[in-house]
């Protein structure tokens, strides 16, 4: 589904990720694990074309067979790219409805706003109680269920998700696994950058282990939890 | 006496009103001081007069060729010019929208001479007279379509797609773009909306106020008190802020000096910037 | 062992400084091979464009906090040295100085909380500031029933002397606040107004005390500006409020700053003598136009080269040695 | 490219800058170059451009026979002009420029009271005279200057025609009410008013100035409204002038006379007004229908008739008095026989000859006080009757009575 | 050298409300001279708000810190900087405009109260200590991001601080960029400079601590050597979930 070769890149100058070459089939979870600051949200943002590609050769980014290396980042949605970005950024003087709303701004998402904001609200029971509070105003894991919900209005084929677990409380982190895995279930690919190793390889099907902005490790999900190198470098073991 | 003077200022606040929702508009979205906002009225006003004059159309009948015509330099000056500053620190944009103010005032003064127009229509002057208060018509039609402007702004911005998406914008560029959301293109629709409806509150004041090429600065300053009052880039907060600055200056006029009333308002301003940037209604941008 | 000290990439070579005193000799003789009164009149407002612009570099260029009232100490400093020399008989130079130090004792005061805003809302509270008090001093005698500013009235100074002394009064204070400049950049203050503008909160945490040191900033702009103002005040030898505290007084100060390239030592004076030399000519033949071109380069240079004139070759010199 | 070339290059220009001496023009002996700075953008850009068009107009005239006849032989002349931004630094930097750079023969006053102020200053350092039309500041004659006269009475004597004419009025007004716009010009036309209507046994209950920027006339006037005088003095210049007309009938406020010291005489005035600005009275200082005569331009008629001719539009008592005030030096010279090239002593005659100077105009009678000020003219006063400019004071000149009281709005068609 | 029992920073029911979000309450805490003390939890858990309240970024909302038995609560942070803690920041901030070396002046003049002439020494005595040497003429903007943590801690240094508040100084570092890092935190301490760390590498921060400090939602949940806290049951719930504890 989503193919990435040979990527370079970085924020103006500092370059931060070196020759990064990934594969996400199509229906699964895929993982990209890292300490903070290796390079993760970088990646994604790489993908969405929202980071400076340094010393660009033979790079690609393939979805679905269709190349959107060089597509402008309020082009990917339209190509069923969705992102959920670390901490959420929902966008915070918005009402939660309003929020959702602007996850269908795209011209083919408006027709299917009323059963997407069904599917969303089904998804997460507690939002459909507050959709005209202010985003500012809620607690962390309403904010990730919006921010979740406002990928969905925009009716993906691949969602990209940024650290979802950051700043929740254990027990909103294990929701939130288990939305991602539903979604997965209803036919929506989605990458993963994630700390937290344990909860993503769970739902995983593969993953990658990114450090200092290169991979040093793949592997199917839950074999990966095995290697020596996890237990030492996440769990201090 | 004083109710005749609070109305009065209600009056004048609700242009007030008008031209500094699209400058509120504008800073809110994109963080610009639009020093250039003044020549948009005069823009207005000279759209206006010149139908008027020429095709004797009235000044609220031409309402929407302004809108539409302001529209259109807005979203040009957006497009073209600011869209490569606004990234950048702001002194820019002030700067830049300075050079603007400059290339539109005297451009203006080149095409229509420094001469003082204003338009003086049939019904001109004429007024409602109850319990000894005088309500000029023209004012008061002004301060409807003023009210009625500042409101349809604020539905507009909570209610539609574009309006939705320039709120997104302004809140968060980027999460907005991977909406879907082009930046580029809604910073010059909200340019031009901003442009469009000071636009629209040069074609009011055309039938009373006076129309010469030099007249934007003032207009610009007197936006930068009413949304300061009002709180920046919170667009009811301008209505608010106009209203008060309209009552306050009336009042100072009638109960003191004329002279004093300007002094006044700009050490108000400068109290409010120390003690509440927020503005009046605590709901402004503050940085 | 490093031989030279380390971080000087930001400031002149000792070759420079011997060549900057070579023009500095040649200014000074300047009027003994010139008699032209409007060579030397020209000259002079250049100078005199330098030494403003160079008052809003030290605040505005170096921290980045954009001061848009500029125009109330240029105002205080002309009001005061005019009401010195007239009302008290006060020597010319005294009156100068002594309006500056009633600037300096307006800006403290005002900076305290005003430096504590930062973007557009500091820019539009010292805008404020000096519309307030330009309308002050208009409607002062009036509301208090006095006659001491004389309101739009204006106040007339002795006609001064002639134009070489104004020529050597501007280069001098020109020179005093090159060197200013030049020393503040090498100074502590020079890098703690650096370090403010690139990172405020970062400088306060390694001990910078910031609002300290922006009100310094702040103060030696404001009483240069003053003391400028108080040598144009007789050299027009009329004032009246809407020309000394007028916001194109400030307009002038910041573009010639900007195109010339804020928080750079030689900024204003290649933005005050490139503005003033394409304005000469243009004016002449366009008075019209004019304007209208001035308006058109200073949008091209923000798109173009957003650091002016000397930002620009600067960072391509850094660009050229980086790679 | 090293640094050190970099900053040679920049101190370069800075040091070709201290070089910076102007190669004098090429001049011909045989025409007369008269330096002028004037206003043509900024705030008083619209008037300097009178002031431009009245100088045109002059030299135009003067070409068209051959030029200035002094001691039998003709003499063109030539207009030197630069715009001044309506700064007076500007102003005084160019006056600068006409002399040292330009090297002019002889200078023009501009327009423009605190332009006029430094202008004036740098004519009179370097001996030249300057007769200006355009700006009646009293502190202009204060100042004890020898080199600077003007056409134009005091600003505060310009509106003495008014408050006279209002005296003489049945029945006499009682109570006025002064409000003008807080600029020099209009200020001083406000003391003015003040003056002469304590003169006159009026009462004074009200005097107030405003900012220029004010937008809303509509509170300050209500005020006025409220203390009732009969007649309202407005000290203004045209922008002043509508707003308050337009504000009038906003507020149905009517008085039995509205006076302006400047506005309603200009063009603008009717056309932005319309019928609004009916019955309104204004100062002035000439009007076409004068009965005043002398050479050069002829009747006080005939300067209007050729100026119409010329711009298409009816020329005010500014352009009068600015043309005035060339005609004025030209006379000087022809009588003193002075020729080219003018010379620090012929500078001096020329002044000298000025003070003592007694001519009559097409303006009339121009004859200037130790101070510079013309001691000659008396002022005027005007009323606009059925969209036209009616002379109405004095009573020996006016083309008809005035109107008076004014009808208050809920009277008129 | 072990930590000596000298109270050098102490906390006394610190506080912080966010609105109506209570970043933290009542936190009582000790540093004591001479030692590293590891402060973990979760993300917002409120320990990057402590070193706020600490060098005065914000005020604490109830309670007080005291350093070396003075009040500091409410100081502005250039007066408690001057006073002896430097922090680093999570995002590192340098003046990118500036050089490596006027970066860490900057401290050292205004910090450590140095005249200009020996901060220069100092900046070169601490720009060799931390290796930067090599690129101190070189714009701060320019340099890697293991450089851009190093220069953190050189300007924290040069301000002569006696305790140097650490957030997040390796994030972004690999694994042995990250064992240098620890080198030089170490070398840090054997200068006499006391250090609060905040981390998120465990394995980083387990490793140096002498003890630690545990978080969650603004209160203290654990406190111990780095053993006694990888074992404390609450610990591991917060960290791993329910089903790991």
């Amino acid at each position: 589904m989503l193919e990435v070769k040979n990527l370079n890149a970085g924020y103006g100058p500092v370059q931060v990720l070196w020759d990064i070459s990934l594969e996400v089939g199509k229906g699964q979870v895929v993982t990209v694990m890292g300490p903070n600051g290796a390079g993760k949200s970088t990646l994604l943002k790489s993908i969405l074309n929202l980071t400076t590609r340094v010393k660009p050769k033979g790079e690609a980014i393939i979805l679905d067979g269709k190349d959107i290396t060089r597509l402008p980042p309020e082009m990917m949605v339209k190509e069923g790219v969705a992102f959920i970005p670390e901490g959420a950024r929902v966008f915070p003087e918005m009402s939660v409805l309003d929020n959702l709303l602007m996850g269908a701004y795209v011209p083919q998402a408006r027709p299917h706003r009323g059963e997407n904001l069904e599917k969303v609200f089904s998804l997460f029971p507690h939002l459909s109680e507050r959709v005209h509070q202010k985003a500012k105003t809620l607690s962390g894991g309403e904010r990730q269920a919006v921010a979740i919900g406002r990928a969905l209005m925009s009716h993906p084929k691949l969602l990209l998700m940024d650290e979802p677990s950051l700043g929740l409380h254990p027990l909103l982190v294990s929701h939130t696994f288990k939305a991602i895995e539903k979604i997965n279930r209803q036919g929506v690919t989605v990458l993963l950058a994630e700390q937290n190793v344990f909860f993503a390889l769970e739902i995983s099907h593969r993953a990658y282990v990114l450090e200092s902005g290169r991979i040093i490790l793949e592997g199917e999900g839950k074999a990966l939890l095995k290697e020596d190198y996890i237990k030492k470098a996440y769990l201090a073991m | 006496m004083l109710i005749q003077a609070i109305i009065t200022g209600l009056l004048l606040g609700g242009i007030y009103a008008v031209y500094s929702a699209g400058f509120s508009l504008i800073f809110g979205v994109m963080g610009v001081v639009n020093i250039a906002h003044g020549d948009l009225v005069m823009l207005g006003a000279f759209t206006s007069y010149w139908l008027f004059t020429l095709g004797h159309i009235d000044p609220f009948l031409s309402i929407p060729f302004s809108a539409l015509t302001l529209f259109i330099v807005g979203y040009g000056i957006q497009r073209l010019i600011i869209n490569r500053v606004v990234e950048a620190p702001p002194i820019m944009s002030y700067i830049c929208t300075f050079g603007i103010h400059l290339i539109i005032a005297n451009l203006a003064l080149r095409l229509w001479t420094a001469d003082y127009r204003s338009i003086t229509t049939s019904y001109c002057g004429s007024h409602l007279e109850c319990a000894g208060l005088v309500i000029p018509y023209a004012r008061l039609a002004t301060f409807g379509m003023a009210v009625v402007m500042v409101g349809g702004l604020y539905l507009f911005l909570n209610r539609t797609d574009i309006g939705r998406a320039i709120r997104a914008t302004a809140q968060d560029r980027e999460m907005a773009r991977l909406m879907g959301v082009r930046a580029n293109h809604v910073y010059a629709m909200t340019f031009g909306i901003g442009a469009a409806i000071t636009g629209v509150a040069g074609s009011l004041i055309s039938s009373y106020f006076v129309i010469y090429p030099q007249m934007g600065l003032s207009y610009t300053v007197t936006a930068f008190c009413v949304v300061v009052l009002g709180g920046m880039g919170y667009i009811p907060g301008a209505l608010l802020g106009g209203l008060i600055l309209g009552v306050l200056e009336s009042l100072t006029a009638t109960y003191w000096n004329a002279g004093m009333s300007s002094a006044l308002t700009f050490f108000i301003l400068f109290l409010m910037l120390i003690f509440m940037p927020a503005g009046i209604t605590g709901k402004g941008i503050v940085e | 062992m490093i031989q030279t000290p380390p971080g000087r990439a930001f400031t002149l070579p000792r070759k420079a400084v011997l060549l900057a005193a070579a023009v500095f000799v040649t200014l000074i003789l300047v009027p003994a091979f010139c008699h032209q009164g409007y060579a030397l009149r020209l000259m002079g407002m250049i100078f005199m464009g330098i030494a403003l612009a160079s008052c809003w570099n030290i605040m505005s260029g170096y921290t980045g906090y954009i001061d848009f009232g500029p125009a109330a100490y240029f105002g205080i400093g002309a009001y005061a040295t005019a009401l010195l020399m007239v009302r008290g008989g006060v020597p010319f130079f005294l009156s100068i100085v002594l309006g500056g130090v009633v600037a300096v004792a307006f800006a403290v005061p005002v900076g305290l909380p005003t430096l504590r805003l930062r973007g557009a809302y500091f820019a539009i509270a010292t805008f404020a500031f000096a519309e307030a008090t330009r309308q002050a001093v208009l409607e002062w005698d009036r509301v208090l029933g006095v006659n001491f500013f004389q309101g739009s009235h204006g106040i007339t100074l002795p006609i001064g002397p002639t134009h070489q002394f104004f020529y050597y009064t501007f280069l001098v204070i020109m020179t005093v606040l090159f060197v200013i400049t030049y020393l503040v950049e090498r100074s502590r203050m020079g890098y703690a107004l650096k370090a403010i503008h690139e990172a405020e909160d970062a400088a306060e945490l390694i001990g910078v005390n910031t609002l300290k040191i922006k009100i310094y900033a702040y103060a030696i702009s404001a009483f240069f500006t003053a003391v400028i103002g108080g040598v144009d005040a007789y050299w027009l030898t009329y004032i009246t409020p809407n020309d000394v505290f007028s916001v194109h007084i400030t307009i002038k100060m910041v573009i010639m700053c900007l195109l010339g390239g804020m928080g750079t030592l030689l900024g204003p004076v290649v933005g005050a003598s490139f503005l003033t030399l394409i304005s000469e000519p243009l004016w002449a033949r366009f008075p019209y136009d004019y304007l209208i071109i001035i308006g058109v380069i200073i949008v091209l240079v923000i798109v173009a080269m957003p650091k002016g004139i000397v930002g620009t070759l600067l960072e391509w010199k850094v660009d050229s040695r980086g790679t | 490219m090293t640094r050190m070339k970099r900053v040679t290059a920049i101190l370069t220009i800075v040091g070709l800058l201290a070089g910076f001496v102007v190669v004098p023009a090429a001049r011909c002996a045989d025409k007369i170059q008269f330096g002028f700075s004037v206003p043509l953008t900024g705030i008083f850009g619209k008037a300097g451009k009178l002031v431009l068009d009245s100088y045109k107009l002059w030299a135009k005239k003067m070409n068209a026979e051959g030029g200035i006849l002094i001691k039998g032989k003709r003499y063109p002349v030539e207009l030197v002009y630069y715009d001044d931004k309506s700064d007076p630094g500007v102003s005084a930097k160019l006056v600068e420029k006409l002399i040292t750079d330009d090297k002019v023969d002889l200078l023009l006053g501009g327009y423009g009271s605190s332009l006029v102020f430094a202008a004036s200053a740098i004519a009179e350092k370097y001996k030249y005279p300057m007769i200006s039309g355009g700006a009646s500041s009293n502190k202009l004659f204060d100042r004890g200057f020898r080199y600077y006269f003007a056409t134009l009475g005091k600003a505060t004597e310009e509106v003495r025609g008014c408050v006279e004419m209002l005296k003489g009025l049945k029945p006499k007004p009682k109570t006025v009410a002064i409000v003008g716009s807080d600029i020099l010009f209009t200020s001083l036309a406000c003391e003015g008013f003040k003056k002469y209507s304590k003169e006159a046994g009026f009462k004074v209950i009200h005097f107030e100035l405003f900012p220029i920027q004010l937008q809303d006339y509509t509170s300050m006037l209500l005020k006025v409204k409220k203390e009732n005088p009969d007649v309202l003095l407005v000290g203004s210049h045209t922008l002043v002038a509508i707003k308050t007309v337009k504000a009038l009938k906003a507020i149905d406020f009517s008085p039995k006379a509205v006076a302006f010291s400047y506005g309603p005489t200009v063009p603008d005035f009717v056309k932005s007004v319309g019928k609004l600005g009916e019955y309104v009275f204004a100062a002035s200082e000439w009007t076409p229908v004068l009965p005043y005569k002398g050479p050069v331009f002829g009747t006080a008629a005939a300067f209007d008739k050729l100026y119409y001719k010329t711009f298409h539009r009816h020329p005010d008592y500014v352009e009068a008095a600015v043309a005035a005030a060339a005609v004025t030096q030209q006379l000087a010279l022809q009588q003193l026989g002075l020729q080219p090239p003018y010379t620090e002593a012929k500078r001096e005659a020329l002044m000298k000859k000025l003070h003592d100077i007694d001519i009559k105009t097409f303006y009339g009678e121009v004859r200037f006080g130790k101070d510079g000020a013309n001691v000659a003219h008396p002022p005027i006063a005007v009323q606009i009757q059925h969209g036209k400019v009616v002379t109405v004071y004095p009573k020996n000149v006016r083309q008809t009575a005035p109107i008076y009281p004014m009808p208050s709005w809920g009277h008129r068609k | 050298m072990g930590p000596e029992q000298n109270i050098i920073l102490e906390g006394r029911g610190v506080s912080r409300y966010f609105g109506a979000l209570a970043a933290l309450s009542g936190i009582d805490f000790s540093l004591y001279e001479g030692e590293i003390l590891g402060l973990i939890g979760p993300n917002g858990s409120g320990k990057t708000t402590l070193f706020n309240v600490i060098v005065g970024v914000c005020r604490p909302s109830e309670g007080k810190v005291f350093f070396e038995g003075r009040d500091i609560s409410g100081m502005s942070p250039h007066r408690i900087c001057q006073m002896g803690i430097a922090k680093t920041s999570q995002i590192v901030q340098p003046f990118t405009r500036m050089t490596v070396a006027e970066n860490v002046l900057v401290g050292a003049m205004y910090g450590g109260g140095l005249p200009q002439k020996e901060a220069w020494e100092k900046t070169r005595e601490i720009l060799a200590f931390v290796n930067l040497d090599k690129v101190m003429n070189t714009p701060s903007g320019k340099i890697s991001i293991p450089e851009r943590r190093r220069l953190e801690l050189a300007r924290a240094l040069a301000t002569s601080a006696k305790v140097i508040l650490l957030d997040e100084n390796m994030a972004g570092l690999n694994p042995n960029e990250i064992e240098e890092a620890l080198d030089l935190l170490r070398a840090i301490r054997e200068r006499g400079v006391t250090l609060m760390v905040v981390e998120h590498i465990m394995r980083a921060v387990m490793g140096i601590s002498d003890r630690m400090i545990v978080f969650n939602y603004g209160e203290k949940i654990a406190e111990g050597t780095p053993r006694e806290v990888a074992e404390n049951p609450s610990v591991i719930r917060a960290y791993l979930g329910d089903k790991y504890a």
